[in-house]
């Protein structure tokens, strides 16, 4: 009971703010709906027994990447009077094709059945005797070493690319060309303007 | 309807991706919030994984819920990257105008 | 002699051989003299098509008429992992043909000489399209065969496209996609019989016995390729603007051996291989060839170009070959193989004449001309010959296959003969005209007073094209004696078949 | 001295075609003559030889076609009725060489046009002698060429050209019955060779062949075919029209070639294959319909011409008439001598109407005449001997007269008795022929008046410079004029009567009216004797007649002219059949071809075929070229509607399953 | 997992340890060595020995019979050797092609070669896959990379773009392929493919719904109808050598993924994806035909042909059969080839004032530089599947798969399809040798001389190798039969 009531709550705080992020008008709130839905989300890992993996959500994403975001947002100076105009206009089709979405996923939900193999085939049971974070600990530097290693090497990859495209030495501040200098002639920079008497500057 | 099984999570796990996609399709002013969408597939996805993982009994859904989390950790950080580029050369970041080739 | 060594190899491949030289050459003196540039690739590619001329008489005279099989033939497994071998021989069906190119190769090159525009490259192109050419002829595995099929149109579609007419570019691209798309349809028929027969050996497949229904399809699938190539009617419509704007040795080529593709075609294939199909389908054949030869002459008369109005009279008289070919009887398909060796002569000649022509006034436009027989004797004779050929007056190359193919559509069913024979009054109709307007009358245009007659290659050329064109008429056997064992096999394998599939 | 014979003037026409310009024109003309001369000679040999002595052989030059039982050789074959037309192409043919000399001194181009007529000569050599039908129809088509050539001889000139090739197509049409005839013997019988056939004849009266969903008796359907070919080269009715065009060629060409020679080879055609004419009761039939329906059409038009040469050819076109409705009516031996004598005064008239248009100039209307018996008279003595030739004078009974009298009234009067023995259309073709002959007599004479007697009604001119021809000229119409007056009586009795048993031999039956051939029972053969003076008769009356128009009341036809009444101007029309001839054929075939060309092969075919389909797929690439929009998010709409769309279709299908 | 077992099961990622080890030190090495260009120019050089060295390692030092790795992640078979050094390969000539491009357009960088070594790295895995996580991963950090990589000329606001499109659509993708691996993973119970293979026996809904979105994913990164309308964007927005990067090795790789996710996990549901892939194959190859019609960029051009051309190759993988995968093999290998000398080729279009990409500035190439003319005529019809080019073979297996499994009508539209993409291939041809020359090209340099050469050639002289290359797609695809 106090479970089914967790989850609703959860549950619609996270549908609803995870619309809000897209129908927003001002990002900056789109942002602070999305690290609503996170934390909702966390809330439901909780539910389900995955502790480590909501601290995760609450720290990694809303700690870094949502503020990540919302730095972003900061940054890149938009004008938001202009943005989500014409939202309305879109809508009748998208959210039709959504709704169809929606309810077909929503459909292998219900019908779902496992395969009958699956029981057999499990990698990693869930120990008993373990904490969550203890367990994942576990398989994680063991069985799944591999794909931390590779995670680690996805990491990189972001750093360069985030470095490689933005990074720019001294960007902002005005350096001496000396070429340009001694290369700039009088044509350039000036123009002679005979200005007639009563027409002014056009 | 009260029990909570595993159906009600895929469920609401539906609904986010669906909001996710819709809001990549319907959004014609804000590439930001197309990168948060991506965000929402993402942990609507983890939302599937992890349920799946606690009706199976089983570790892994965890784990690719934990690699999908630090994937998507990269993804936002080259997204940004690539937005702030777009932004520099170009002023804006309506996604209509994102637009130059076409064709 | 030859027995051992690849004389088919090597008849097919030193053509290429000689274009690379070409091009070696061409890329070693490029920043030097032009003028000696050009002078070399003409007399490589002359030299080159003379020795496989010389190579394909010697071919000939080895080739043993009274054996119906492949003869000379050479395999070499290449992917062997699916079966699928470099594989060459001649039969009587094909050494002919073989012959027929090699003989018309120095000719065009002669026909160009004085070409000024990209010598070396036009020269590569030919000798390439010699190779592909003989190979088909040559190929004994069904994707050699197609290989080389396809291979032909990338040269033509160059030699059309860059050193054509006004238009040249719409025929380039209407002739390469036209028959472009002809040929997928094989190749997917060819990939069938592949699957289903499990081998792309042609020798094999020709015994191999496909079920009634599959060849139906199959065959329209081959039909689709070689009805195009031919051009049957009603997908003819890419010869004309292709012969009108391809440059006179293109229209050679396209006219002498292009168009014998589809007929060699039918006979290497759709015949043998598909009998119950070809049966079936042969009374459409016969409509279409008629149709063909009655339409196309009549649009033929309407012409105001030269080359558009022979062109049309080629499909008219390519509507004979495939008349000839659906008889199955022994006149009629012999009939046209004499009628597509003759055809290659006839039509040939007529485009190096209009080629003459064109040389010297640069219009192919009916009425431009007019009296030129007071200026150009020589050639007025020339041009009336090949007419009458054209026209098909017995004593000509030109009678022999339109009467052996009538004969053998009176046997399958009189009313093809006559529609046939209609034809026959047509192309006098639209023939004399054209002469008679271009080389009879008063001299109505300035610019004709200036012509000069033939010089000696062009005199060579139609002289040597005009003995094959009278020697064939009163002597028919050298061919026919060549095909005729290939011939009867066919024949009795094909009624074998039909017998075999109608009592089973 | 059969190869003399006929591969000899083929020499002769290289020699002189291809190499005129290296041994000169004087050169070439005298070889070509030479061997035409020779060849002359050499049938006269052989005439006697084969004819008279009755020593029938083919000689087998080459192999041509040989495919399966598709056997086909270069012949030569002389038998009595081979021989008969070798003497007459090669005389005549030697004759119009000679007066060529003359005729043609002018033109520069005189050695092709020797070169022509040997060709020619070679041809029609080639297609009496073949022995089989292949090579006959190479002869057909090879005299078809030459005249062609001889026609359009003067290439400056359009109606030349035109002419040239109307005279080649109509043949053509001709042709094309011909060689669908030569078919269906060979699908009938097997072979081609005449031996083979007419051996097998009788067996194949039960064979029928379907056309069209027609069944036809074999031998009617081959007979018919046949005859459209001899229709077409000897100017039937219907393929008439090109016979007249043709005298735009020079004068010797229509003496030898549309007169003397090849427009005979119908008649020539139907001899030959009597075998199977005599099998073909209807077909002959209509053979005698179409004949005498042609002698009394040409003899119309010929009523109203103005241009000379045009009056014979059109009397031409009427002699025809005559010898194929003897043919149709079985009366082989007798058309055939009608050939013979025919050959001769027709020449002798065309070179006579020569020697007048040599003498005024290439003047050829006769309104432009009159009068110059005087300035030509030897001319105008040929001419006479040969019109008394045409129209058959002579006394009856005492079987005295010019050539035509022999072959032409014994014709009119066969045709009386074959209609007394029931043959159709005997006495249809008796009356029309007997019509025909005072026709013949009126315009025959016509032409003689108008020509060479009255006033000089042309210019002052031309008449101050008229003259007589040169003796090269004079010399062979001397000699046929010989032919025309005494070729009949003296061959009528090996042609038609007590020699023709033996004369013919094999090669065609002698006639019921042939001494000892009457038959069973039989005494003899007598037309009654009203039918032997009424030929003779209406000629009178024709003479009659034309005197009085063009003598007597000199320039009152001219007035009859003017007036144009109906009847005229359907005569002076030809009965309009240029007119509708062109109507029907020239212009509906370029209808056709343009309505095949511009809204068949561009419009329909490249419209809907190539042009149609590059257009439909540049629209379709149009459309796909604006779906990529460039937006972000139609591309992920699209993705995500690509998503769905498969999800929906798979899940329906298991559903479906 | 002991140390044993970690290094038994490190013998099977030799090649995989050579690049990442190679990439790190690298980057390390490119920080400290002075002057933007000699890095650049050093790293370049070391990364394409690397590929090399890689791809030597991956054929001729492979561990006997292959065999998985921790604990069946990661899978080495034949499939996955052939594919590896193609990937390998074709990186390595996507960096003799960059070499000059990137320093005249003044973003020669060492990043780059890192960033291609890193991206090649996620292939290898990719091609290796034998787990779903393994095939997100190495997936990811072949995407990551491309997309930095996409919009590396920061200061092009074309490029920017591309990397933005290609970011969020490709985000998208992998958000579908990620669901669908969920989806995947709850109905199976496990991400392992073998464990998957048994569930797939008998499938159900979910599984079925997984499989729809695990191939809409993979189609994306092959550029498959509808999933393609990255791709011509992208293709025109990227810097050239990224472009050609793009369309040889990740697509080669990804193609792999594909028939090893169809053929293995998926193996028992053929039925199901069939429909798929035929629909796919539909579309791309329609696509691919109609929309390269109208186009002018040469570029464009391209990355719609690419586009039509993976609808061949997945005619030949509807089949599903041994067949279809050695004859997409093939296909592709023959494809890359192809594709990678025609880059070279639009590499070589260089005037004084710049690069120049419209296709009319191909306009009398055949004059002005006819050895290039005739590498480019031969690669762009082989890349059409033209006869006697060695590309026909290619179109001839996949068309040969497709019939033998019984798709007849599918090769028949193929064919019809590859009638309207041959007639693009000749407007480009029109171009070089029809019309008049505008302006010369400067000089190509050597390096990407050599490649256009060599491809021009192998056209033709592959002729005589591909019995060769028949021979090892066949064993290579062998481990999926039976």
């Amino acid at each position: 009971m106090l479970q089914a009531a967790a989850f609703y709550i959860l549950a619609s705080t996270a549908v609803i703010s995870a619309f809000m992020v897209v129908a927003a008008r001002n990002p900056v709130r789109a942002v602070l709906f999305l690290i609503l839905t996170f934390f909702s989300a966390a809330g439901l890992f909780v539910m389900l027994g995955a502790e480590f993996l909501a601290m995760l959500l609450v720290i990694v994403y809303v700690g870094a990447v949502a503020v990540l975001f919302l730095f972003v947002v900061m940054m890149l100076d938009v004008d938001f009077a202009a943005l989500k105009e014409g939202f309305l206009n879109y809508l009748p089709l998208g959210g039709a094709v959504a709704l169809a979405l929606a309810a077909i996923l929503a459909l292998t939900g219900i019908g779902w059945v496992t395969a009958d193999t699956a029981a057999t085939s499990l990698q990693a049971p869930i120990p008993a005797d373990m904490s969550n974070p203890q367990a994942l600990g576990a398989v994680l530097y063991d069985r799944y070493v591999l794909f931390f290693q590779l995670a680690g090497l996805i990491l990189l990859v972001a750093m360069i690319g985030a470095i490689v495209l933005t990074l720019r030495h001294r960007d902002g501040v005005r350096r001496q060309n000396i070429a340009r200098q001694v290369g700039r002639k009088r044509e350039d920079a000036v123009e002679l303007v005979d200005v007639k008497s009563g027409e002014g500057i056009g | 309807m009260l029990e909570i099984g595993l159906g009600h999570y895929l469920t609401l796990a539906a609904i986010l991706f669906t909001i996710g996609v819709f809001g990549i399709f319907v959004n014609r002013k804000n590439v930001i919030i197309l990168l948060m969408s991506i965000e929402l597939l993402l942990l609507a996805v983890n939302i599937n994984l992890v349920a799946f993982s606690a009706h199976l009994g089983d570790l892994a859904g965890q784990v690719f819920a934990m690699f999908i989390l630090t994937v998507a950790a990269a993804e936002a950080a080259v997204g940004l990257a690539i937005l702030v580029v777009f932004f520099r050369n170009r002023g804006d970041i309506a996604v209509e105008g994102v637009n130059l080739m076409k064709g | 002699m030859l027995g051992q060594l690849p004389i088919l190899t090597a008849l097919t491949f030193l053509p290429a051989l000689g274009a690379l030289a070409i091009l070696i050459l061409r890329a070693m003196m490029r920043s030097e003299d032009q003028a000696a540039l050009d002078r070399n690739a003409r007399g490589v590619a002359l030299f080159v098509t003379l020795f496989v001329f010389a190579l394909s008489i010697l071919l000939v005279l080895e080739f043993d008429t009274a054996q119906p099989g492949f003869q000379f033939v050479e395999t070499i497994p290449w992917l062997v992992d699916l079966g699928i071998n470099y594989k060459m021989g001649v039969d009587g069906l094909s050494v002919l043909f073989v012959l027929l190119t090699a003989f018309l190769m120095p000719i065009c090159i002669l026909a160009s000489w004085k070409l000024e525009k990209r010598v070396a490259d036009y020269m590569a192109a030919f000798l390439i399209l010699e190779t592909l050419v003989i190979g088909i002829f040559c190929a004994l595995d069904l994707v050699l065969f197609y290989i080389f099929f396809e291979g032909s149109l990338i040269p033509m579609f160059l030699i059309i496209g860059v050193w054509g007419g006004a238009n040249r570019i719409y025929a380039a691209f209407k002739f390469f996609l036209y028959t472009f798309l002809g040929s997928v349809l094989m190749l997917v028929a060819m990939i069938y019989m592949f699957v289903t027969a499990g081998t792309t050996d042609i020798p094999t497949l020709l015994t191999y016995d496909f079920a009634r229904e599959a060849q139906t399809w199959m065959w329209l699938a081959f039909f689709a390729s070689f009805a195009v190539k031919m051009p049957m009617w009603p997908v003819h419509t890419w010869l004309p603007d292709a012969h009108v704007e391809a440059p006179t040795a293109g229209s050679v080529i396209l006219a002498g051996i292009l168009l014998k593709l589809g007929g060699y075609g039918f006979l290497r294939f759709s015949l043998p291989m598909f009998p119950d199909a070809s049966a079936f389908f042969a009374p459409m054949v016969m409509v279409l060839s008629v149709i063909a030869i009655v339409y196309t002459s009549l649009v033929a008369f309407r012409q105001t170009d030269i080359k558009k109005l022979i062109a049309y009279s080629s499909v008219a008289h390519m509507g004979f070959v495939t008349m000839g070919l659906f008889t199955m009887n022994e006149l009629g398909v012999q009939g046209a193989i004499f009628q597509m060796i003759s055809h290659g002569f006839i039509s040939g000649a007529l485009f190096l004449c209009v080629g003459v022509i064109y040389d010297r006034f640069h219009t192919r436009e009916i009425a431009f001309y007019g009296g030129l027989v007071h200026k150009m004797p020589v050639f007025a004779a020339f041009f009336a010959l090949f007419t009458m050929a054209n026209v098909g007056l017995p004593g000509t190359s030109g009678f022999v296959g339109e009467i052996m193919t009538m004969f053998g559509a009176f046997q399958y069913d009189p009313r093809v003969a006559v529609g046939a024979a209609l034809g026959v009054i047509f192309s006098a109709v639209y023939m004399l005209t054209l002469y008679k307007n271009v080389v009879f009358g008063e001299i109505t245009n300035a610019k004709i007073e200036s012509a000069t007659d033939l010089d000696w290659r062009e005199w060579v050329n139609l002289s040597v094209l005009g003995f094959m064109a009278i020697w064939l008429g009163f002597f028919t056997t050298p061919i026919t004696d060549v095909t005729s064992a290939s011939v009867e096999a066919l024949i009795s394998q094909y009624q074998a078949a039909l017998a075999a599939s109608a009592n089973p | 001295m059969a190869y003399i014979v006929v591969l000899g003037p083929l020499l002769a026409a290289i020699i002189a075609g291809l190499f005129h310009k290296q041994i000169g024109t004087r050169a070439s003309q005298t070889i070509t003559t030479g061997a035409v001369i020779i060849a002359a000679l050499g049938s006269a040999w052989l005439f006697i030889d084969v004819a008279m002595l009755g020593n029938a052989r083919t000689y087998q030059l080459a192999q041509w076609m040989a495919v399966g039982d598709f056997n086909i050789s270069w012949d030569i074959r002389l038998d009595s009725l081979s021989a008969v037309m070798l003497v007459v192409i090669t005389s005549v043919s030697a004759l119009v060489h000679v007066y060529s000399w003359g005729y043609m001194a002018e033109d520069p181009h005189r050695s092709r046009f020797f070169a022509y007529l040997s060709l020619f000569t070679f041809a029609m050599l080639s297609l009496v002698t073949a022995d089989n039908f292949l090579q006959m129809f190479f002869g057909w088509e090879g005299v078809g060429l030459a005249s062609y050539l001889l026609i359009g001889f003067w290439y400056k000139k359009k109606s030349a050209n035109d002419a040239a090739i109307k005279a080649f197509v109509t043949n053509r049409v001709g042709d094309f019955g011909l060689a669908l005839g030569v078919m269906a013997v060979f699908a009938v019988f097997g072979s081609l060779a005449f031996d083979d056939v007419f051996a097998q004849v009788q067996d194949g009266t039960a064979q029928t062949l379907t056309v069209f969903g027609m069944e036809f008796m074999a031998l009617e359907l081959i007979a018919f075919l046949l005859f459209i070919g001899a229709m077409g080269k000897s100017a039937q009715f219907f393929l008439h029209v090109w016979l007249p065009d043709a005298m735009e060629g020079p004068t010797p060409v229509s003496a030898l070639i549309h007169a003397a020679t090849m427009v005979t080879a119908g008649v020539f055609l139907v001899c030959r294959c009597y075998p199977i004419y005599e099998l073909a009761p209807n077909t002959s039939a209509i053979i005698t319909f179409i004949g005498a329906t042609t002698a009394l059409f040409a003899a119309t038009v010929g009523l109203a011409q103005n241009d000379i040469k045009r009056v014979i050819a059109y009397s031409t076109c009427s002699q025809l008439g005559y010898m194929f409705f003897a043919a149709g009516l079985g009366l082989y031996s007798a058309a055939m001598f009608h050939l013979f004598t025919h050959a001769f005064f027709k020449a002798l008239l065309f070179l006579g109407a020569g020697s007048v248009i040599h003498g005024l100039h290439h003047e050829q209307d006769m309104r432009n005449m009159g009068g110059i018996y005087k300035l030509l008279p030897v001319t105008w003595i040929m001419m006479l001997i040969g019109t008394l030739a045409l129209t058959g004078v002579g006394i009856p009974l005492l079987n005295l007269g010019f050539a035509g009298f022999y072959s032409k009234d014994m014709i009119i009067e066969e045709a009386f008795m074959a209609g007394a023995d029931g043959v159709a259309f005997g006495f249809f073709a008796f009356v029309v022929a007997l019509i025909a002959a005072g026709l013949t007599s009126f315009y025959s004479w016509r032409l003689i008046f108008m020509t060479f007697h009255g006033k000089f009604r042309g210019d002052k001119h031309t008449l101050d410079h008229a003259h007589e021809s040169p003796w090269i000229m004079i010399v062979p119409l001397l000699l046929l004029a010989i032919g025309a007056v005494f070729a009949g009586g003296f061959f009528r009795s090996d042609f038609v009567a007590r020699g023709a048993l033996e004369f013919w031999g094999g090669s065609l039956p002698a006639g019921p009216y042939a001494e000892g051939n009457y038959g069973e029972g039989a005494t003899g053969h007598h037309p009654p004797a009203w039918v032997l003076f009424a030929p003779v008769t209406v000629t009178a009356i024709g003479f009659i007649l034309s005197y009085w128009f063009y003598v007597v009341k000199e320039g009152l036809p001219a007035k009859i002219a003017a007036r144009g009444g109906p009847l005229h101007s359907f005569l002076y029309n030809k009965w309009y059949f240029d007119e509708i001839y062109d109507f029907v054929f020239v212009r509906g075939a370029r209808g056709l071809g343009d309505l095949f060309w511009k809204i068949g092969d561009k419009r329909l075919i490249d419209g809907l075929g190539p042009d149609g389909f590059a257009a439909t797929a540049l629209k379709a690439g149009q459309r796909v070229v604006r779906l990529q929009s460039g937006y972000l998010y139609h591309y992920a709409f699209v993705m995500l509607i690509g998503v769905l769309g498969l999800a929906v279709w798979l899940v329906a299908r298991a559903g479906g399953q | 997992m002991t140390a044993t077992e970690l290094l038994a099961d490190l013998r099977l990622i030799v090649p995989e340890l050579v690049l990442a080890i190679g990439a790190l030190g690298l980057l390390v090495a490119g920080v400290f060595i002075r002057g933007e260009q000699a890095a650049s120019r050093l790293v370049s050089m070391v990364s394409m020995a690397l590929l090399v060295l890689a791809a030597g390692v991956a054929v001729f030092l492979a561990p006997e019979g292959g065999g998985t790795a921790f604990n069946g992640a990661i899978i080495l078979d034949s499939f996955a050797l052939y594919a590896k050094a193609v990937v390998f390969l074709a990186a390595a000539v996507a960096l003799v092609l960059a070499g000059n491009f990137l320093e005249a357009e003044r973003i020669g960088r060492f990043e780059y070669p890192v960033l291609i070594l890193l991206a090649t790295l996620g292939m290898s895995v990719m091609v290796s896959a034998n787990d779903l996580i393994t095939l997100y991963l190495g997936l990811e950090l072949q995407s990551l990379s491309l997309y930095v990589l996409a919009a590396f000329n920061r200061d092009s606001l074309r490029a920017s773009e591309a990397g933005l499109k290609y970011f969020v659509l490709g985000a998208l993708s992998s958000g579908l392929l990620l669901y669908g691996a969920s989806l995947v993973y709850g109905f199976a119970g496990s991400t392992g493919f073998d464990a998957i293979a048994l569930a797939a026996a008998d499938p159900s809904v979910g599984l079925i719904f997984g499989l729809v979105f695990v191939v809409s994913g993979l189609a994306f990164k092959i550029s498959a109808a509808p999933f393609h309308m990255w791709t011509p964007d992208v293709y025109e927005g990227a810097p050239t050598p990224v472009a050609a990067f793009f369309a040889t090795a990740p697509k080669f790789a990804a193609m792999m993924l594909l028939i090893r996710v169809l053929m293995e996990p998926f193996g028992a549901m053929a039925d199901q994806w069939q429909q798929i892939t035929i629909i796919l194959a539909i579309l791309s190859m329609a696509i691919g035909a109609l929309g390269a019609l109208l186009q002018t960029n040469i570029k464009r051009l391209m990355a719609y042909s690419s586009i039509g051309n993976m609808g061949y190759a997945l005619v030949g993988l509807s089949a599903g059969t041994e067949a279809a995968v050695w004859a997409v093999m093939l296909y592709m290998t023959l494809y890359v080839i192809g594709v990678a000398g025609a880059f070279g080729v639009i590499l070589s279009m260089r005037r004084a004032e710049g690069m120049v990409e419209r296709i009319e500035d191909l306009a009398g190439l055949s004059k002005t530089r006819p050895g290039l003319a005739l590498a480019f005529t031969g690669l762009l019809l082989s890349i059409g599947g033209m006869p006697f080019l060695v590309g026909f073979f290619g179109k001839f297996l996949v068309f040969f798969a497709a019939v033998q499994a019984g798709l007849i009508w599918l090769a028949v539209l193929g064919g019809l399809f590859s009638t309207i993409s041959i007639a693009y291939y000749l407007m480009v041809l029109k171009r070089v040798w029809f019309d008049e020359p505008v302006a010369e090209f400067l000089p190509a340099p050597a390096s990407i001389a050599v490649i256009t050469r060599v491809a021009g050639i192998g056209t033709v002289g592959l002729l005589l190798l591909v019995p060769f290359m028949l021979g090892q797609v066949m064993q290579a695809s062998a481990v999926f039969g039976g």
